[in-house]
């Protein structure tokens, strides 16, 4: 067991455990909170792939935007559930068991192939080596151009899609 | 680059730890003598009626909304501006495009109104 | 240091746990929630072929990268709409609960 | 000789001097890193911590200087002892804890709050040797942890079980989020200019500072961060007369204590941000040879930005609810969005020419881009106007009877 071996898979059983809370918890906003935490789990696995970019991009995006508009729309929507209430369906036993077999079957799968059992080394790139070649491929017209323009047509209709549903339509009740 | 993330790493439990202590240090150094008055809610002085946890206008989650929206396009222009002494011309007229495209649809978010504080 | 396997383990299981919650949670912002936790999932397992890639050619590969970026545009763009049809659904019918939305059941 | 060496650059000598001493025990060399880390990390917490009390007091003196005031004066010389004397008293006082709290949240917010503001430090180049970590992503990572300092402030708000520190605590975070849009276009366009993410590279750069290139993105960064920081003119969720005291209401002793921390140093870590951005951090005459003077420029640097900032604070208005959002969403944002395209367009005409030249011509997109912004926002605030003037039902202040309405946030 290396230190970096600990890190992970203290890292992990943290990210696993507060995602269990997520999903079985009855207070939504608590819920949220511990998304929070496996997110920050998750930018930690991505910070020991060495995909830095990532790292930062999963603190800015889920945790200081995704996770805060969530937070909103929870707000939003708040006092109609109550959280004495059932907060899972009446057939969740099924569900879990079927989620178990597939956990079981992907688990085993994983575990006996040998490619995958490749130890990962660190990678030798510096600085900001990686970033540029990310930022060439995904401005490259041979490369992914136009996956990025469509990306940015996604995001629009997202904008517009969203603010057009979301927004008190004229004349509506005013609450 | 991990021992850069190590550093980041190690700094966040020393800035959780430290406050953590001050406060913990507080609590013990601190008289406890709570009475039903001193512990009730801060609100107006007098009984608060309904629950806390109310509902709050539209307005923030479409702050929100636009926000993510823009938070998500301007994180992914970021390689962009790394890469940009390689790029030629016409990838940095590709990103100019990436930024035009979102740019309707935040004239179309102000022309709704959506940004006015109401 | 660390095996590969170890990070795809990790992400079956975030995997499953979010589709759990996905399958079986009542309120609607709590599946939103769920297939987060999926996405992330995901995007630990294309972030892990990354590297296992770049390790394999030396040289930074960039495919990982753009798939890991287009599903966190895509998770954005999701959490955007999916909470504004929420919100438009719990103004007219004052419910999030996911399977009380069956105007359109025919 | 050796006394002159050490002299120039202390903290590198101390860090050799501590290599040299757990070699001497045997220490592998992954540990020593480690515990090398451990140590600057602890130090540069401590200090920044302690350091508010500086800033606490020179802040109340000169804010008091600039109302009119004398400020504190009457612990020590000059009141220097006044924050000492107030930390000891925060420090023993009652914690009350309101009935009917959400714990986790509650307790954990303070400490978010000041973690969020500690973590910024921990990217700043102090000099050319001296740095905690040239993070290859380090502009990200400086919004990213902003991004954290919401999430206090939501925490807190939830946690109190108090409507106005709810209500508080989501305009704030609303106004915080909003700032964030124009702070990160302007990083968009240094990152442009420098072709790094990294704090340290971008510092070392600077053989011009960043300022002369992009007055304009200076500007907005620097009214953005103010408005992230929650203070005067923007200090809106905090609002005596709306909002009771802001979403900290419920907290006292140590816990409120850490908020007004975090506040007061939140103001000095992002005037250090700005001045390594835009001023060139660490750079000066000298610099680069004696590594002791990278930290008197910053320093320099630092404290005259902050000084602007407490000018600010205590000299202008606070602005209304909508004002502030109209600022970001239909000035500053849509002016760093122009200024990006132009510059991100330019900078590629001009890639091949003198600095000198550059320096120039960026300057005069900057200026345009300014003018031509205010006129726009000039001629649709007259024209707002004279529609209010021609319409013949003036608006009026018509008080609704607060007790007949719906609780409904505002």
């Amino acid at each position: 067991m290396t230190p970096l071996q600990i890190v992970f898979i203290l890292v992990a059983l943290v990210t696993i455990l507060s995602a269990i809370f997520v999903v079985s918890f009855r207070n939504i906003f608590h819920a949220a909170l511990w998304l929070i935490v496996t997110l920050m789990g998750v930018a930690i696995i991505f910070a020991l792939l060495e995909a830095s970019f990532f790292a930062a991009v999963q603190i800015l995006v889920y945790i200081g935007a995704i996770a805060i508009v969530l937070i909103f729309a929870i707000m939003l929507t708040r006092n109609i559930m109550s959280d004495e209430e059932m907060q899972i369906n009446r057939s969740w036993g099924i569900v879990l068991l079927l989620v178990l077999i597939f956990a079981v079957i992907f688990i085993s799968q994983i575990s006996s192939s040998d490619v995958i059992n490749t130890i990962l080394i660190p990678l030798e790139f510096q600085g900001q080596e990686s970033i540029i070649a990310f930022g060439e491929g995904l401005l490259d017209p041979a490369g992914y151009a136009l996956p990025f323009e469509l990306a940015s047509l996604l995001l629009l209709g997202a904008l517009v899609g969203g603010v057009y549903v979301a927004m008190d339509k004229k004349g509506g009740e005013k609450k | 680059m991990l021992n850069q993330w190590m550093y980041i790493g190690i700094f966040f439990i020393i800035a959780m730890f430290l406050p953590a202590v001050a406060i913990f240090l507080a609590r013990i150094l601190s008289p406890k003598k709570p009475t039903k008055i001193k512990n009730s809610v801060y609100e107006c002085g007098m009984e608060t009626y309904n629950p806390t946890w109310i509902q709050f206008k539209i307005q923030y989650y479409l702050y929100g909304l636009v926000f993510l929206i823009f938070d998500v396009e301007i994180v992914f222009l970021f390689p962009f501006a790394v890469a940009y002494g390689k790029l030629a011309l016409f990838a940095v007229v590709e990103a100019i495009i990436f930024i035009l495209i979102l740019l309707g649809g935040y004239l179309y978010v102000w022309r709704k109104d959506a940004l006015t504080w109401q | 240091m660390i095996p590969l396997s170890w990070y795809l383990i990790l992400a079956a299981v975030l995997f499953s746990i979010g589709m759990f919650g996905a399958i079986s949670r009542k309120n609607a912002v709590a599946v939103l929630i769920s297939i987060e936790l999926m996405l992330n999932a995901v995007n630990i397992n294309i972030l892990a072929f990354w590297h296992y890639h770049s390790q394999l050619l030396g040289y930074t590969e960039i495919n990982g990268l753009v798939f890991a970026a287009v599903v966190i545009i895509a998770a954005a763009a999701e959490v955007a709409i999916g909470l504004a049809i929420i919100l438009a659904v719990y103004r007219v019918r004052k419910t999030v609960v996911a399977s009380d939305i069956n105007v359109l059941k025919g | 000789m050796k006394i002159l060496e050490f002299l120039s650059d202390p903290i590198i000598g101390i860090e050799k001097w501590i290599v040299q001493l757990l070699e001497n025990w045997g220490v592998a060399p992954e540990w020593q890193t480690f515990i090398l880390y451990l140590i600057g990390a602890a130090i540069l917490g401590t200090g920044a911590l302690l350091f508010t009390l500086i800033l606490i007091w020179a802040e109340r003196k000169i804010i008091g200087r600039l109302q009119d005031r004398l400020g504190p004066n009457r612990i020590g010389p000059w009141g220097i002892f006044q924050p000492i004397a107030d930390m000891l008293k925060i420090f023993i006082k009652e914690h009350i804890i309101p009935d009917g709290v959400d714990p986790i949240p509650y307790h954990l917010a303070p400490i978010i709050s000041v973690a969020s503001v500690l973590l910024l430090w921990s990217v700043v180049p102090f000099s050319d040797s001296v740095r905690g970590s040239n993070l290859n992503v380090a502009l990200l990572f400086i919004l990213g942890v902003g991004g954290l300092g919401e999430l206090g402030v939501i925490l807190a708000g939830w946690g109190s079980n108090n409507k106005f520190s709810m209500l508080a605590a989501f305009r704030a975070s609303a106004q915080m989020i909003s700032y964030e849009v124009p702070m990160a276009i302007v990083l968009l366009a240094i990152v442009i200019l420098s072709g790094s993410m990294a704090l340290g590279d971008i510092v070392k750069l600077q053989t011009i500072a960043y300022i002369f290139f992009l007055p304009l993105g200076a500007f907005i960064f620097f009214v953005a961060s103010i408005a992230e920081n929650g203070r005067a003119p923007f200090d809106l969720a905090e609002a005596e007369s709306e909002l009771v005291a802001g979403f900290n209401v419920e907290y006292s002793g140590l816990k409120f204590g850490m908020f007004y921390v975090a506040d007061f140093l939140r103001a000095f870590t992002s005037a250090v941000i700005f001045s390594s951005i835009f001023l060139g951090g660490w750079r000066g005459p000298g610099a680069e040879q004696i590594p002791i003077l990278g930290f008197v420029y910053l320093l320099i640097k630092t404290v005259i930005v902050w000084f602007l900032g407490v000018w600010i604070r205590g000299s202008l208005p606070r602005y209304r609810v909508d004002q502030m959002m109209a600022i970001t969403w239909k000035f500053l944002t849509p002016l760093a969005l122009a200024l990006f395209i132009v510059i991100a367009f330019v900078a590629k005409l001009i890639e091949n020419t003198n600095q000198w030249l550059q320096v120039l011509i960026f300057l005069v997109i900057n200026v345009a881009l300014f003018v031509v912004g205010f006129a726009i926002v000039r001629k649709f605030e007259k024209e707002k106007e004279r529609k209010v003037v021609s319409t013949k039902k003036r608006a009026l202040a018509q008080p609704t009877n607060p007790f007949t309405q719906s609780e409904t946030g505002g």
